[in-house]
């Protein structure tokens, strides 16, 4: 029994293991020290691909997909499909609105009913560019 | 003569404890059995209600409150708790394992845990009737399920927890076929039904999440008003439909796909002849299924969703009407020369070719860009749905229960009652729901508790028509639990099928099979094979 | 067919051997896994549109979170998953004792991960950054920065009941081991618990920098 | 001329609805087609190949598939739909592409009534009065919930958002009166949140135009109440008779006392009604929802004051 059972499992090495963590710490600090370079755009696409290849790692050691049965990989990838799947056909619909009718772009009124009774002193809520929040920065 | 076999999943243990606490997956299919006819009895009294007070324009019975409440529950109730879970989990969990030749379910704890979430996701769905009804529609649109002074929180959870149920059936199912078939059973030697199951069991564990997430939103809106989907909260109400829809139209496909399955197996059963194209159906299950995740925006083209998105599903809407056709054309392929016999389960088979042609086809006025804007929320989409919904998954389902009655109870009920029942239920039905198409094509708005006098005549034919379908029921209802105790004995193999389930007595053993099965032919090889008829 | 393994005790009645048992079992919890993806999934897809509509209003309300709380967390969490592969290990190598010692870790990991949350969520309530109509914070340039709060504590206290939930499990886990019911032969409850539990890490993985980092 | 519509179809009042028939009538001949072929083979199969014509009981044909009979009925519906997701898209964007030279309207539509706001400074409630041959644009947004603007003889539908505007328009092709329906659920009125399209010819409407200007002139305050307690759509919630509709009824309230939800006992007087009319959701009465909007903004202080008068004058 044991031989056989054993077959279908890797007993992977410690080495990997550790390894894997110590390249995800690395990939945290690597993504927090890109989140304070402005690259515009780009620190969103940076910083949803090093959370893409740290799941992966995670994903293929930790989770073993990498020797695991192949189905349990498929099963995975639809979940990452069909939510792809969500997200572009509703951005098709979010992105387009305004096509045709400038007027139906946007909202009439853009700030919800709370805050027309809200006590916002004009400093903190107009758009004073001297109280920027980088001074509430922690 | 045929014999009840002396020991059998019905009779090995007794007790209503030995019920609420088996782990047997016929058991657990009987259990949701009872769950969704009375979840169809009271959908079906309520419209019934509904259809009374459309006989005439204004009051006649309740007021436009109450009339609301009907309606919402009616949706709601046929919807959730009947028509999801109806092939799936009452008529799939009986006959998957046994189809497989496997001995339960892969999880079959899960099993009976999914059962119990469906009870206590329709006890809190019930509950909100007490708790001042819910008067929104089975949609939820926002904002005003988020406005109105209704329970229908209480409604969502239900739906909320009734999503668990469903998922761990599609999750046990997959497995189930993935891990369990029988020596010798091939993906491409199962049954086609196995593959209609399969296919929806690949929606109801990708589609459902996403409305469990909706729902949690809508409470969330509720409870907290976080601005996703309250417009006066900074919120989208069309988002909702997305997400409400991305659910919702594959939701449809997870209630006609098993209709489908059955369909085949009658089909092929009733007409004794190999299955034209297994290949062709088989496939064209998965590819519906693919494909009604990419259609969902057609219910949205004037809900305000940009031109560039109803474009695009619209254009996808329309391939689903080509996997459907394939299939359409394959049934009536395979009654070509064929032996064909109209026994009861064949009845509702062809019942269900006529119906839901119908309402595929209309489906396709729906889904075309221009028409939709007229016909959108009129009784055109109202008879739409009720001719796939109705016309093809509750035939299918009549059918298959009629199919599967004897493997059930070891018994027959009486066919002449039968057939006066198909009847009744297949002309009610064109007389309720043909009008509506008119009624719909003319203008008429759904959800209208008053109308205008010109729609008078068709409403009021349309609701006789409903009587007449009640009927009907009535009468089937009265055969069936008639047939369970004092019914024919009907052999192990009544109608003289191939599949698997028929090898063992009827009823089965605990365990399915006496010895482990193997599979000697396919399930559609009538060419080589007359199986022996033990009833007629 | 060779059924070697018909005599252990874990093998249910229904199935043929325990490779396929254990094979189910694990298919049962991916899929089961991509059920959470997609719950989640509904919350990711809201975020993303409410960003592409302020941009201006989520960079500046992310600002107020805590980046130092977050990596922290982070790394907490990563601990915990690496801790709880290796319990795995050690129960494939035998290793009783420590595989109870490493689910322990991991169950007090999962504590610091809350203790660290339930201080950011005082911190915020205390502002009055909360979700929706109960948002009182009058600091955050922008359109409707509720919002950004509204999904902020919606995608962690989602999160959170995750951890909360594995943390029940990763104990009775503990329990169970303890007790004796997992050998080499026959682990597949742990390592499930672990396949969830690293789903929670996962998921984590994203939010962190959609959250903290780029708003 | 076509006033009384097809089988299926209502009049086609638009200039566009006369396209959308055609494809819709294409799709159900199309449709009837197919249908027939299955029913046709259905029953045909059915009866030549049933059991009771066979002497033995035999195997049947082993037939598992014809490769070039599958291409058919593929191909050709696929082809079919291709036709009609072109021919609908084609007229959808006809649908919802306004002319340069249309003229805009305001709807504004709210539990459960419509209003429409006229750049000539008009507004009349649940009544869009129109002149034939002239594209109207229509600019849609809600108080409330949604709502959809439904004209079926115009085969126009649009939802009306809150919050949001959304766009229509139609071309009405001659004069008369059509029906215009809530489409999308709202509520308790949901069914009688139901107005007219009035279609006039190009003079009448300037006329139409220039009485709305001076409305309700040489009326006593409390006829004109009366005019605007109908055109107000009042009515849809309040009967004059004493019903108990979606509001209570308002005839004989005057100098009674009223219950409200707080439990409180108040005297209707001039400053109650007139409170009721503008501030509805300052005193619930008891048993009823809170459900009536504000007409601030749409009712000048001379019609509030003949509504007020009417309102008195009930007995
Ligand atoms: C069992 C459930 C079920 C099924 C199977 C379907 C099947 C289809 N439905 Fe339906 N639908 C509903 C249930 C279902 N629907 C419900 C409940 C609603 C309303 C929800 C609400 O608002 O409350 C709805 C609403 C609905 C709408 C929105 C209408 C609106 O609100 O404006 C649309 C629009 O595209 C649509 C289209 C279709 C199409 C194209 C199919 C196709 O899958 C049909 C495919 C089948 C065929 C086409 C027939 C067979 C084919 C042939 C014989 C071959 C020849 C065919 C061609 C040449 C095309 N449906
Ligand atoms: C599975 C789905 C399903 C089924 C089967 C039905 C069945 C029926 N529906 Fe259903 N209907 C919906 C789903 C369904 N409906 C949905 C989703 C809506 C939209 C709701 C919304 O707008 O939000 C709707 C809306 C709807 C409307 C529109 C209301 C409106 O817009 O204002 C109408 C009106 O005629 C109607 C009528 C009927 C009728 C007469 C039946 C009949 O076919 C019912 C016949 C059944 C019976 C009479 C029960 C009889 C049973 C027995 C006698 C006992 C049998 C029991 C045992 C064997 C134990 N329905
Ligand atoms: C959407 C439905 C609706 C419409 C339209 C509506 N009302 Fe009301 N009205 C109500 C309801 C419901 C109440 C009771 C609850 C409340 O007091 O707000 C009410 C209360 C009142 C009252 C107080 C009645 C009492 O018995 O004290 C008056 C007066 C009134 N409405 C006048 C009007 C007038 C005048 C108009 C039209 C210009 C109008 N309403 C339009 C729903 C409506
Ligand atoms: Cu307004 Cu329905
Ligand atoms: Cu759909």
């Amino acid at each position: 029994m044991n031989s056989e059972a054993k077959s279908h499992y890797h007993i992977l090495p410690l080495r990997t293991y550790i390894t894997v963590a110590g390249a995800l710490m690395v990939l945290t600090v690597v993504t927090v020290a890109v989140s304070f370079v402005n690259l515009g755009g780009w620190n969103a696409v940076t910083a949803v691909f090093i959370a893409a290849v740290k799941a992966s790692l995670v994903a293929l050691f930790f989770m073993h997909l990498k020797y695991d049965k192949k189905i349990n990989a498929v099963v995975f990838l639809m979940a990452i499909l069909f939510l792809a799947i969500f997200l572009s056909f509703t951005f098709f619909d979010i992105l387009s609105r305004g096509d045709i009718y400038s007027e139906v772009e946007k909202s009439i009124k853009g700030k919800a009913v709370i805050y027309d009774t809200m006590p916002f002193d004009s400093k903190s809520a107009g758009h004073d560019d001297s109280l920027t929040v980088e001074n509430n920065e922690p | 003569m045929n014999t009840m076999p002396e020991k059998h999943y019905l009779n090995e243990k007794r007790g209503w404890k030995s019920w609420l606490f088996t782990l047997d997956h016929k058991r657990i299919g009987i259990l949701y059995l009872y769950g969704i006819m009375a979840a169809f009895l009271v959908g079906g009294v309520f419209a019934m209600l509904v259809r009374l007070e459309l006989l005439h324009p204004g009051r006649d019975l309740m007021d436009a409150k109450t009339y609301n409440q009907f309606f919402t529950l009616h949706g709601a109730v046929m919807i959730f708790l009947f028509i999801i879970p109806s092939i799936p989990a009452a008529l799939g969990n009986f006959v998957l394992p046994q189809m497989l030749g496997a001995k339960d379910v892969a999880f079959p704890k899960l099993n009976l845990a999914s059962w119990y979430i469906y009870v206590v996701g329709a006890l809190v769905a019930i509950y909100s009737i007490y708790a001042g009804g819910v008067d929104t529609g089975w949609t939820f649109y926002t904002p005003y399920s988020t406005t109105t002074s209704t329970s229908v929180v209480a409604m969502t959870l239900g739906a909320f927890i009734l999503g668990f149920s469903s998922i761990f059936t599609g999750l046990n199912f997959i497995v189930t076929i993935h891990k369990m078939r029988a020596p010798g059973m091939t993906w491409f030697k199962m049954p086609l039904f196995i593959w209609g199951l399969y296919a929806t069991a690949i929606i109801q564990v990708m589609a459902t999440p996403v409305l469990g997430i909706t729902l949690l939103l809508l409470i969330m809106e509720r409870v907290l008003a976080v601005g996703i989907f309250d417009p006066a909260m900074g919120g989208d109400p069309v988002l909702f439909q997305h997400f409400f829809w991305f659910y919702s139209h594959p939701a449809v496909y997870i209630m006609i796909l098993p209709g489908m399955g059955i369909i085949s197996e009658l089909i092929a059963t009733f007409s004794q002849k190999k299955i034209f194209g297994y290949k062709a159906i088989a496939f064209s299950s998965l590819a519906i299924a693919f494909i009604s995740f990419l259609v969902w925006g057609h219910h949205m083209f004037v809900s305000g969703q940009s031109q560039l998105a109803s474009m695009i599903f619209s254009f996808l809407t329309f391939l689903v009407g080509i996997p459907s056709g394939i299939k359409v054309f394959n049934w009536v392929a395979t009654m070509y020369k064929g032996i064909i016999r109209f026994d009861t389960p064949m009845l509702y088979a062809l019942a269900f070719l006529f119906l839901f042609t119908i309402g595929g086809l209309t489906g396709i006025f729906l889904g075309t860009l221009a028409t939709d804007v007229h016909l959108h929320d009129t009784y055109f989409v109202v008879a739409h749905f009720h001719y796939v919904m109705m016309g093809g998954t509750v035939m299918a389902f009549l059918g298959g229960i009629h199919f599967w009655w004897p493997k059930m109870w070891g018994r027959m009920f009486n066919k002449k009652w039968a057939l006066l029942s198909w009847l009744l239920i297949f002309i009610g039905f064109n007389m309720t729901f043909f009008t509506q198409f008119i009624l719909g094509t003319k203008g008429m708005p759904r959800r209208y508790y008053n109308y205008l006098d010109q729609y008078q005549p068709l409403h009021a034919f349309s609701s006789y028509g409903s009587w007449v379908l009640g009927l009907g029921f009535l009468i089937m209802a009265v055969y069936l639990f008639y047939s369970i105790k004092r019914g024919p004995v009907a052999g192990n193999n009544p109608w003289g099928s191939l599949t698997f389930e028929w090898k063992s007595s009827s009823p089965p053993p605990v365990a399915n099979f006496e010895t482990e099965p193997i599979l000697k032919h396919g399930p559609y090889d009538y060419d080589k094979i007359i199986p022996e008829r033990t009833y007629s | 067919m060779s059924t070697p393994a018909k005599h252990s005790a874990y093998l249910a009645h229904h199935f043929s051997d325990s490779i396929q048992q254990s094979d189910s079992a694990k298919l049962g919890m991916w899929i089961f896994l991509l059920t959470e993806i997609l719950l989640f999934g509904g919350l990711f897809v809201a975020y993303a549109i409410y960003r592409a509509w302020n941009p201006d209003m989520f960079y500046n309300a992310h600002k107020y979170l805590d980046v130092t709380l977050g990596a922290l967390n982070t790394v907490v969490l990563i601990t915990s998953s690496l801790t709880m592969a290796l319990s795995i290990r050690c129960m494939q190598l035998g290793n009783r004792k420590r595989t109870m010692h490493l689910l322990l870790v991991t169950l007090i990991l999962a504590g610091v991960f809350l203790i660290v949350k339930y201080f950011e969520y005082s911190h915020k309530i205390h502002l009055g950054q909360l979700p929706g109509k109960y948002y009182t914070f009058t600091g955050i340039e922008g359109n409707n920065p509720h919002i950004f709060f509204s999904i902020y504590f919606m995608m962690t206290g989602l999160h959170g009941i995750h951890v909360l939930a594995g943390m029940g499990v990763i104990g009775w886990i503990l329990k169970r081991t303890s007790r004796g019911d997992f050998s080499p032969e026959y682990y597949t409850p742990i390592e499930l618990t672990g396949l969830y539990w690293h789903l929670v890490d996962m998921i984590w993985i994203f939010l962190f920098p959609l959250l903290y980092l780029i708003g | 001329m076509d006033t009384v519509g097809t089988l299926f179809m209502p009049p086609e009042g638009s200039t566009f609805a006369g396209e959308i028939d055609s494809l819709f009538y294409f799709i159900v001949y199309a449709s009837m087609v197919i249908f027939g072929i299955v029913l046709f083979g259905m029953l045909f199969f059915g009866l030549r190949y049933r059991h009771s014509r066979h002497i033995a009981e035999a195997t049947t044909p082993g037939i598992s598939h014809n490769t070039k009979l599958e291409l058919v009925w593929s191909i050709i519906p696929t082809v079919l739909v291709l036709i009609v997701f072109f021919w609908g898209f084609h007229v959808f964007m006809k649908m919802n592409v306004v002319p340069k030279d249309a003229m805009e309207i305001k709807v504004t539509g709210q539990k459960w009534f419509w209003s429409f706001d006229y750049p000539e400074g008009v507004t009349t409630v649940n009544e869009l009065v129109v002149p034939a041959g002239i594209p109207v644009k229509l600019l849609m947004s809600s108080q409330d919930v949604i709502h959809s603007f439904f004209v079926p003889d115009f085969r126009v539908k649009m939802d009306v958002l809150p919050n949001r505007y959304s766009v229509t328009w139609f071309e009405a092709k001659r004069p008369g009166i059509y029906n215009l329906f809530c489409a999308e659920f709202c509520g308790d009125g949901h069914s009688e949140m139901i107005g007219k399209v009035k279609v006039v010819n190009e003079r009448e409407y300037a006329v139409w135009l220039e009485e709305g200007t001076s409305q309700g002139e040489g009326l006593s305050p409390e006829q004109l109440g009366e005019q605007l307690f109908r055109s107000k759509a009042c009515i849809t919630c309040h009967s004059a008779e004493g019903q108990r509709l979606i509001g209570p009824p308002v005839n004989g309230i005057f100098g009674h006392d009223v219950v409200l939800k707080s439990g409180q006992k108040v005297i209707v007087d001039e400053n109650y009604l007139r409170q009721s009319i503008l501030e509805p959701q300052a005193d619930i009465v008891a048993g009823y929802d809170p459900v009536m909007p504000t007409y601030q903004g749409l009712l000048n202080d001379r019609q509030i004051d003949a509504l007020v008068a009417y309102i008195k004058s009930l007995k």
